[in-house]
This record gives structure tokens, C-alpha cells and sequence, in this order.
């Protein structure tokens, strides 16, 4: 029996010290991966990201590739926290957290949620720059989509 | 059916969401951007390059080919950026 | 240039948020990918892990092994922490961090760093069990080794 | 010279480290794991399965067919354990 993934979609901080502890406290728990996408300042250019979503699917979509990999990997606890609205430069965009017995199945499996959370989860990014203009919203990469292909 | 619109698909039609009266004829996903693109300028401007659109129905990920008949709610967007 | 990785052996506690949130300071970072290995329980048997470690080499070799992972790929930031002494079951006794502009970066260079650490810094496990015995020395596993051979 | 164990092989020696002059001969990790063994049987508990036996000269790996001359400090240790 695979384990059930927490997944939270919020406008607020993510508190990345207390999700760790948490998945920590299983006896079981060997490690835990983390990985937090950050916003970045693009040279001092960038007053804020925006992150629209799509309320309902992004939580479904997100519990839906996080228990796709908590049925592939030998996971004791998962953990996927996403934010939408205004992000500042050098503030959390996502959190994702697997925690397993033994390391590279922590390892994988967060690898895993990313590249399809990336290409997958209903996001949208806009960019606010310091001059007080609203940029164009963000283009989706190519290589987002070539690195779903290493994992069918 | 209800249709919701994100990012630059919203800006361009100029709407998050409405309700629609779908004609006869209208089956698969293809379908319902054909007809969409023909409701005036700024559908046209949103929905002129329909392989780049993503669909979901019933906010689950579509593709163009699939029916969509029983749906209660059809979304619209550009490829997703978030992670 | 690479940067110079961050390393520190201490028999204390490890403060994973506040790594964390210093890896990320830099306005450049896109993610941290951070690896936190825990002492397990071992079904409640156990008391404590003992860590016995080379002082000196240590610091050096995770130092050797930090640097190599800072050429390899393009860190923004790299941090190692590793514990040694007594560690009771839950306690954390390695952190790996490592920050870059894109995620590939940091999750494959956090991998990379743990795969060397297991088998090539100079710590040595051996188990106190709740009944009051040492238990021998943890036997180090095979896999550790072939581990290795994919970062060739 | 000064030699360093660890674990299991400092547990089966007794010493966690000691100072040794070499006799003339010795040119290698091998020929001083070799040496060791005839020391007694503490040494020779602890170093019978010389292919398990790690070595660090001056804080460094090292291989067992490495000169030694020159070294301050000879570490032997079983196989690491540690992350």
C-alpha cells in the first residue's frame, strides 16, 4: 500500500523547515530530498512573479502526480506544497519533500514530481519588472517537456 | 457548459469563464476550438494557433481529440509554467 | 570560477532551515535541492548510531569530494554538514545542500555528493541497542560502491 | 611514524594509534600491512583479510601498491560507513 502525498496549493510562505521535520518523524525514514524552486531576480530586473492557477485542477493534478510517484517509489511520506499569486524575488514557489527508507528512491521521486509538476500542475507565470510593467507571461521550455520522457 | 480561460488565452478573449450553448455537431475538442475561433476577433486572436492550446475537461488534462460530450466544464490554456 | 563549497563536522545538531534559507539568499538561485540522511529506529531496537570519524581527514576529503561537485556542475552554493558521535534514532546525520540557477543542476550534484560521501569520507557506524549491547560495526554495502561507478 | 586505526580495526588492535620505525624494506602499503601482521595477534586479527583494508597517507586515499616513504601519518581503516 502506497502512502497518501500532502498536497497544499496557497498564496502563503512556505514554512520549508517545519515540512522537513515532519517528514522526518517516522523511525523508518533513512532520508528526506527536498527540492524549493525559487523566484528569481533576473539581474535586479524583476519586482514579482506572478502565478495564476486553476483552482481545483491544481490541487487534483498535483495529488494526482504525487500519487503516481508515491505507487512507483518505496515512499514513507511525500509532500508537494505549490504558492499562486504575487512571488518576490528570493521567496519559495514550490516545495516538494519525499521522504523513503533508503536515499535514491527520495531521490527519484522528487525528480520525479518536479519534472512533471513543471510540465503538468496549471500554472501560469507572469513577470512584474521594477520599471512598474507587466511582462509577457512565461514560455514554456522545451527541455520541460524532454525530461518527462526519461521516466515512461 | 461551462468554459474557463487562463494566462494569455483569458487576456485575449478578454474573459475568465462563460457558459455556452454548444450547436449540433460539435464532438470532439478539435471541434469546440473550430467553432470558438469563429465567434470573433479575439477568439481568433486566442485560439489561431490551436496546437499550442491545452484542454482540460472536468479539470482533468484532454487531448483536442477526445469528446466532449457530458462535460460540465472545458478549460483553456497555454502550457503550464509553474514548478 | 566555482564556488567554495561550505563543510562542517560537528557532533552537533544540524539546523536544515537555516541552511536552507541561506543557500537561497543569493538572487540567482532557482532551486535548492537539500539531502538529509537520518538515524532509523531499526524497529525500535536501536538506542543510538556511534559515529566515529578521522578528524582532520574528514573535513578534507568531504572538502576534496564538495570541490569536485562545484567543478562539475554550476553551483551557486554548496554546503555539507556531517555529525559524528553518538546520534539517537530520528536525529539527522548528514546535510547535503546545493543551489544552482536550474533544478538539474543541484539535484544531480546533491546525488553525486552523497554517493561519495557513503563511500569515501572516513565515518564508521556502530549500533547501541535499547537492551544495553554494542551492536558490530555497520558493514558497508556493496551498492555504495557501484553507486560510484555511474558518476564516471 | 605514526600509524591511526579505526573501528573494527582499531578495536581488535587495542590502539587507536601508535608511533613505529620501519625496518629497512618496507616500500609500500602493502609491505607495511604485511609487516603489521607479524606483530602479533592483535595485528594479525585485525589485518587478515589485507583486500578489506583501507589506507589514508597523510589524510588521503591511498592505494595499497602506494610508496609510503615520506608519509607522517599511515591511517588504516575498514570500509567506510558513513552519510
Amino acid at each position: 500500500m502506497s502512502i497518501e502525498p500532502s498536497v497544499s496549493v496557497q498564496s502563503g510562505r512556505i514554512d520549508i523547515a517545519a515540512v522537513t521535520a515532519e517528514l522526518a518523524l517516522s523511525g523508518d525514514v533513512g532520508g528526506v530530498v527536498t527540492f524549493a524552486g525559487y523566484c528569481r531576480s533576473e539581474d535586479g530586473k524583476l519586482a514579482a512573479l506572478e502565478l495564476e492557477h486553476y483552482p481545483g485542477m491544481a490541487e487534483k493534478e498535483i495529488g494526482r502526480i504525487a500519487k503516481q510517484a508515491a505507487e512507483r517509489w518505496p515512499l514513507l511520506a511525500a509532500k508537494v506544497i505549490h504558492r499562486y499569486g504575487k512571488i518576490a524575488p528570493g521567496e519559495e514557489i514550490v516545495l516538494v519533500a519525499c521522504a523513503s527508507a533508503h536515499r535514491a528512491a527520495a531521490f527519484e521521486a522528487a525528480e520525479f514530481l518536479m519534472d512533471f509538476l513543471k510540465s503538468r500542475a496549471p500554472f501560469w507565470k507572469r513577470e512584474h519588472l521594477i520599471d512598474g510593467t507587466v511582462g509577457g507571461w512565461v514560455e514554456a521550455k522545451h527541455e520541460d517537456d524532454t525530461a518527462l520522457e526519461r521516466w515512461r | 457548459m461551462k468554459l474557463v480561460y487562463f494566462a494569455w488565452i483569458k487576456d485575449r478573449i478578454g474573459l475568465a469563464e462563460e457558459e455556452v450553448e454548444l450547436p449540433a455537431g460539435i464532438i470532439t475538442v478539435k471541434d469546440l476550438l473550430r467553432w470558438l475561433r469563429g465567434r470573433g476577433a479575439h477568439y481568433e486572436a486566442a485560439l489561431q494557433a490551436p496546437e499550442v492550446i491545452r484542454v482540460a475537461i472536468d479539470q482533468e488534462h484532454a487531448d483536442h481529440s477526445d469528446p466532449i460530450s457530458g462535460a460540465r466544464e472545458i478549460a483553456l490554456f497555454p502550457p503550464m509554467t509553474g514548478g
